[in-house]
């Protein structure tokens, strides 16, 4: 912890020591609460194995929340056209494995990734001139481009059917995807989660990622520290759209079909507000946001099937009313005025 | 470097930033009118004028934020004019805003940590993390020190009072170790009783830094400026020092007769 | 039919659909360009007063016009309630907690309307007077579109005329323009702010009836135009009443031509064109440029 | 509208036979929400009113209803709630299935879940191929398209068609049934329009423009029913495309009972083909319909929906009954082909090599009752209609065996 030390002043004590410092010195570290919900996830293999295809899903929709968190919390791109992303990697692995060109799951979603990645790039370079409402129009209407485009290319993409049963090969040729039970699914997607968020949270607190919060705090203030601002936000724009493509593959692998809807605005839409919901910019906002949209709508749905909107939709303002950045913004509120007695500083 | 030399009052001084015949429309109004200026090493150079005569214009034409519709800018005798903004960063001129630009929701070490991390190059790096980057959160800590702004480190801008606000918005620019330093109204906005603590920040500025200073305050500019250029309607009305802009008759009449007694 | 009959009757097609994506959108142009909020329950208040407007007519035995009127005032009175109780709180959070806030109260007006009035679609029957074709000397055309371009063409008057001629109408452009000048200058923004989301939902509900005969009335309306009306909105530029109304006829016409000689393309062509238009002028078309 | 999740058909349960009671229990998959919402309603009290008609037959057996919300129609969550179903909720029989992609989506988990599943809905045509357990007792696009193309030509002496359709796969369906059928019959299809998506409603306007510029005899529609439905009957209207001798014809998906009023005098002379429809005359139907109008209100009306739950629900008794109550799945499958059945509809039978149902086609015209409420009277009627794209063997309709 030594510092080379400044010649101007004799330290007394090295700037390191100091508190703020000491913040920003210790933030990438792991936190002995950041296993639980890996441990929960885990604890719900074995505790409601019956569950376990609803939590494939939730396990998808947290892979995806989070690549938009790294877009819309972190570099403050707000877009609603993040389908176009998870459409792309769903409709790379589904093309390959019905027309039976390639079912090897693992490669299968590297591919989603790339071929996501590239739409992001490409798209990223055009539309990432704009801002506000403008950039959000343009994500929308690219989005429903690439959707039109699969729904024209029906011969190849099944239309709005999609492509069914899919024949996906079992991982590293021995674990099989059963229709049924969604056991050798959770936990593949469960790793898949878990190696795409360790990517997201060493970007996140790199140097790069810490540019990308200057962005969204203020723009014009990181053109003015000399940032290339357009290059960073097309290249986290970029890692934003591949981690969704694997989103959208491994959406289309547990699921074994893919069609329309993985290209739709709902699915654009559903995806910001679970991160909203969840506090974006915060990593583990993308966890609680989809646990607490998808779990609530799911056993909502189940007790009041033809009115289960009244609930979700009185969640979401009372969440937007009363707590500012989501359910993790409002833990935060309530932690600093009851529970954490702050540092002294 | 060919720099350009010349004489003022018998010191070789070298001209850092310079402008020719620098103008800026918009549609049919010439906010800026080809503007010939130099700004010297180390000069404590106070732009005044009133509203409107284009001062900020000028700042941007500047930074690069604007391009200009004639002219060039040229900086240690280098032809900038076509160059962004972040890359005249990197060749050594910084500014700070009328309007405080921070990153509000961030600690007030973190603000001044993204600008010192872009300097030195390290704001690309993808899968380092930031916080073992030690050099950069020590020198960003020595400098909240310099400015005395060590005991507010750990705050959030957005919590602090305007003054400190101000100083922050200064802090960023000097991250980045700039060779000119346009402050655009630095004190705006502050009230007078924090007033003194950016004077006193600008008057430990290193010493070998170009400054241009915007101000209304005169105060300000007749206690900080060495040399001051005034300007109305986009064009340079008036240049000399302090003493002799303020005895200049003309000036008082369209400037400091209006705005003196502040 | 000749050519010139052809080309008149895609441009009064065009300019009929313009029309009621114009009527619903203006609202909404306002608004946020006025309060800088992200309202996407725009279309729930159109969708409000079109079923207040329907029910009227189909349940009270209004006439059309007196229809119109109390859909206008209901949902106009219902905005000003959720304003004052609920928006206000939200008018300095980010735009994102307005996005939650707004999507949420899509889903209680869908579930509200699934469970008052029905999951089924309304069908709202049209005055005798507005049913069948015009004369209009050199060919027919169907009255009812010929009716909605007039009656989009007063309402873009007369809300001009609001704008440009009356002191509130000043004190609004003045707010787009710089809300804090506005409001140093005494102007009651947060009076304006009410009045202007009462009258853009009151609006809404106006283009919500007159619309449901292109674009029929169901809980699912909220959402799924709501594409359209943003789409309208940034084409127009935000906060700007002649643009937004620009903009609906402008892709009303191209698309209602594009689809009649190229009707293969589907849906594609608003998209297309909505990104070729902003990438040309990202601020809309009379849209003001950021500095 | 305030549906539990577990409604108990109980009522029967209480008369005397000695036989204890045996709960059979069936998993019903509808869009209770959202664009299907109605749908699922007419679905739902179809099965409902099937088991008050027949109370005395389904015993000793009594049947519960677990209800899921299949929502959007993505397919994702029918696939979600069909697996909690068969893996949590251990149903004996599914039903449901209103969007083709729900059925599609959930095709694998009904093959690996072995358990009889009864399409009351979902049209696209080759469903049935997919998983060993599907019978459907509803419809495929090509059962109307195609008799009311060899109509077309034959009763209603039409030389040229043009198609506009909805873009998605009924639609494509529709056309290509039309397509192939008139075109056999020495018609000729000279225009196919594409008339925008199944989610928003678009202005028809431009569509039938170009429809009307193209003079055909005839102008062949399908679009989903509802507000689709109403447009494009009203812009027809509108654009004076009557007068200009343009018939309008489409499968009685367009003329769906319960949108039918909601048309208004539009909709008077158009002509359709379907299955079904409210003012058939027949003992059944009668009954059928006077049951619904006591249950629902005098206003309510039953549909093609309501009766694909209906039969649906008599395949399950039927089942439930031929497999005592185990409801294995192949044997339940096995129970229903060549099952035959005296349906509201008409009579019916579950074709035994492709597991869909074979029914009457009704050629029927929209008209003004005394009453002044608009009717669907019968003109021509097509026997024993199986699925031609299976028949054909077209597409993927090419049966895997």
């Amino acid at each position: 912890m030594n510092v080379a030390a400044s010649p101007a002043r004799p330290a007394v004590a090295t700037p390191l020591d100091h508190p703020a410092a000491r913040v920003l010195i210790g933030r990438h570290r792991l936190r002995w609460w950041e296993t639980l919900p890996w441990l929960a996830a885990v604890g719900l293999y074995f505790a409601f194995p019956a569950y376990l295809g609803f939590g494939t899903e939730l396990l998808v929709a947290i892979l995806f929340a989070l690549a938009l968190d790294l877009a819309l919390g972190y570099a403050g791109i707000i877009t609603l056209g993040h389908a176009a992303f998870f459409g792309t990697g769903a409709y790379t692995v589904g093309l390959l494995a019905f027309w039976g060109i390639w079912t090897e799951p693992i490669s299968s979603l590297v591919l989603a990734g790339v071929a996501a990645g590239v739409v992001g790039l490409l798209s990223g370079l055009v539309l990432l001139r704009t801002r506000g409402l403008t950039l959000l129009m343009l994500t929308i209407c690219t989005m429903a481009l690439l959707e039109q485009a699969a729904n024209m290319a029906h011969d190849y993409t099944g239309g709005f059917d999609g492509l069914p049963s899919l024949p996906i090969a079992p991982v590293f040729g021995v674990f099989e995807f059963s229709p049924l039970y969604d056991n050798t699914q959770y936990v593949y997607a469960l790793i898949v989660l878990l190696i795409c968020f360790l990517l997201v949270r060493t970007l996140v607190y790199s140097p790069f990622g810490q540019s990308l919060t200057g962005i969204r705090e203020n723009l014009l203030r990181m053109h003015a520290v000399g940032s290339p601002v357009r290059r960073r936000l097309v290249i986290c724009y970029t890692i934003s759209a591949a981690l969704a493509g694997i989103a959208g593959g491994l959406w289309a692998q547990t699921n074994a079909y893919v069609n329309l809807s993985t290209f739709d605005l709902d699915r654009a839409a559903t995806v910001l507000i679970v991160l909203i919901l969840g506090g974006y910019g915060r990593l583990y906002g993308a966890f609680v946001g989809a646990v607490a949209y998808l779990a609530l709508e799911h056993f909502l749905a189940r007790i009041y099937p033809t009115a289960w909107q009244l609930g979700l939709g009185l969640l979401l303002v009372l969440i937007a009313l009363f707590a500012r950045n989501g359910i993790l913004g409002l833990g935060e509120a309530l932690w600093r005025r009851y529970g954490g007695k702050r540092a002294a500083s | 470097m060919a720099a350009l030399r010349r004489q003022t009052g018998g010191v070789v001084t070298e001209t850092r930033l310079e402008t020719q015949a620098l103008s800026r429309d918009f549609g049919a109004l010439r906010a800026v009118q080809k503007i010939d200026f130099k700004l010297d090493a180390g000069a404590r150079h106070a732009l005044i004028g009133p509203n409107g005569a284009g001062k900020t214009t000028f700042v941007n034409l500047l930074t690069g934020v604007l391009t200009p519709t004639q002219g060039r800018v040229l900086l240690g005798g280098r032809d900038i004019t076509a160059k962004a903004q972040a890359e005249r960063v990197k060749l050594g001129i910084a500014r700070t805003f009328q309007i405080n630009r921070l990153f509000r929701g961030l600690s007030v070490l973190e603000n001044v940590c993204i600008a010192v991390a872009e300097r030195v190059g390290a704001a690309a790096s993808m899968f380092y993390p930031a916080g073992r980057r030690t050099d950069v959160i020590a020198e960003s800590m020595h400098l909240l020190e310099t400015l005395r702004l060590e005991d507010q480190a750990r705050h959030r801008v957005s919590e602090l009072p305007y003054g400190r606000q101000r100083l922050v918005e200064l802090a960023i620019a000097i991250g980045l170790k700039p060779g000119v330093l346009l402050l655009d109204e630095p004190a705006a906005g502050v009230p007078s009783a924090e007033s003194h603590i950016i004077l006193d920040a600008l008057e430990r500025l290193p010493e070998h830094i170009a400054v241009l200073i915007i101000e209304h305050d005169m105060d300000v500019v007749f206690r900080f400026a060495r040399r001051v250029t005034v300007m109305v309607s986009g064009a340079i009305f008036a240049e000399g020092t302090p003493k002799e802009i303020e005895a200049n008759p003309e000036v008082r009449a369209v400037y400091l007769g209006q705005a003196g007694h502040g | 039919m000749d050519f010139a009959a052809d080309f008149a009757g895609i441009f009064l097609g065009g300019l009929a659909a313009g029309t009621v994506l114009f009527i619903v959108s203006v609202g909404l142009s306002v608004t946020m360009g006025l309060m800088g909020f992200v309202n996407l329950a725009h279309g729930a208040f159109a969708m409000f007063g079109g079923y207040v407007i329907v029910l009227a007519m189909n349940r009270a035995h209004f006439g059309f016009a007196a229809a119109l009127a109390v859909g206008f005032v209901a949902t106009a009175a219902l905005s000003v309630l959720l304003e004052r109780l609920l928006y206000r709180r939200l008018y300095r959070a980010g735009e994102l907690d307005q996005v939650l806030f707004t999507i949420g109260l899509i889903f209680i007006f869908i579930a509200g309307i699934t469970i008052v009035v029905g999951p089924e679609g309304q069908t709202l029957e049209l005055p005798p007077a507005l049913g069948g074709q015009l004369n209009l000397g050199f060919m027919q055309y169907r009255t009812y579109s010929i009716f909605l371009i007039v009656v989009g063409f007063l309402i873009v008057i007369g809300i001009w005329l609001v704008f440009e001629r009356t002191r509130i109408g000043a004190q609004i452009r003045a707010t787009v323009d710089n809300r804090r000048m506005a409001e140093s200058l005494g102007i009651n923004v947060d009076r304006l702010f009410t009045i202007t989301f009462a009258f853009g939902s009151g609006m809404a509900a106006i283009g919500g009836g007159l619309g449901a005969e292109f674009l029929g009335l169901d809980p699912q309306y909220a959402l799924k135009y709501l594409v359209y009306f943003l789409i309208a909105v940034s084409v127009g530029g935000l906060g700007s009443v002649v643009g937004v109304y620009y903009a609906s006829l402008l892709i009303g016409v191209l698309d209602f031509t594009l689809k009649l000689y190229l009707p293969k393309g589907g849906t594609i062509f608003i998209y297309a064109l909505t990104i070729l238009l902003l990438l040309w002028r990202p601020q809309g078309l009379l849209g003001r440029k950021e500095t | 509208m305030s549906k539990r999740l577990v409604v108990a058909i109980a009522a029967l349960a209480i008369t005397a036979s000695g036989a204890m009671a045996q709960e059979v229990k069936v998993g019903v998959v509808l869009p209770y929400t959202g664009i299907g919402a109605e749908l699922a309603q007419q679905i739902d009290r179809g099965m409902e009113i099937y088991l008050k008609l027949h109370a005395n037959e389904i015993k000793p057996y009594t049947f519960k209803f677990i209800k899921r919300d299949s929502k959007a129609p993505n397919g994702a969550e029918a696939k979600v709630a069909v697996q909690e179903l068969l893996t949590q909720d251990k149903v004996d029989a599914l039903a449901g299935f209103v969007y083709s992609p729900d059925a599609i989506a959930s095709a694998p988990l009904i093959a690996a879940g072995k358990k009889l599943a009864v399409i009351m809905n979902a049209g696209t045509a080759f469903i049935t191929n997919l998983a060993p357990e599907f019978v459907r007792t509803s419809f495929t696009m090509w059962q109307s398209g195609y008799t009311m193309g060899v109509a077309a030509a034959k009763d209603l002496h039409a030389k040229t068609a043009v198609v506009a359709y909805t873009d998605y796969p009924p639609g494509k369906d529709s056309l290509e049934a039309f397509k192939t059928a008139f075109e056999a019959n020495g018609g000729k299809v000279i225009d196919t329009i594409p008339a925008g998506g199944p989610g928003a409603v678009p202005d028809f306007t431009p569509f039938f423009q170009r429809a009307k510029d193209e003079h055909p005899d005839v102008l062949y529609i399908f679009v989903p029913a509802g507000d689709h439905a109403t447009a494009a009957a009203k812009t027809y209207a509108a654009l004076g495309m009557r007068a200009a001798g343009i018939k309008l014809i489409g499968p009685g998906d367009i003329t769906q009972d319960i949108k039918l009023q909601g048309m208004g005098a539009a909709a008077v002379g158009l002509i359709t083909m379907h299955h079904y429809n409210a003012d058939l005359n027949n003992p059944e139907n009668k009954r059928f319909v006077a049951a619904w109008k006591k249950a629902y209100g005098a206003d309510s009306t039953p549909d093609f929906m309501a009766v694909g739950g209906y039969d649906g629900m008599a395949a399950i008794a039927h089942a439930v009954k031929a497999t005592k109550g185990k409801m294995d799945g192949a044997e339940a499958v096995k129970s229903l082909e060549g099952w035959k059945f005296n349906s509201p509809q008409g009579p019916i039978m579950i074709d035994p090599q492709t597991r869909d149902i074979v029914m009457n086609e009704y050629l029927d015209e929209v008209v003004l009752g005394p009453d002044k409420k608009l009717h669907q009277k019968v003109i021509g009627q097509t026997d024993h209609v199986k699925d031609e794209c299976k028949e054909l063997g077209i597409g993927r309709c090419a049966a895997k065996k």
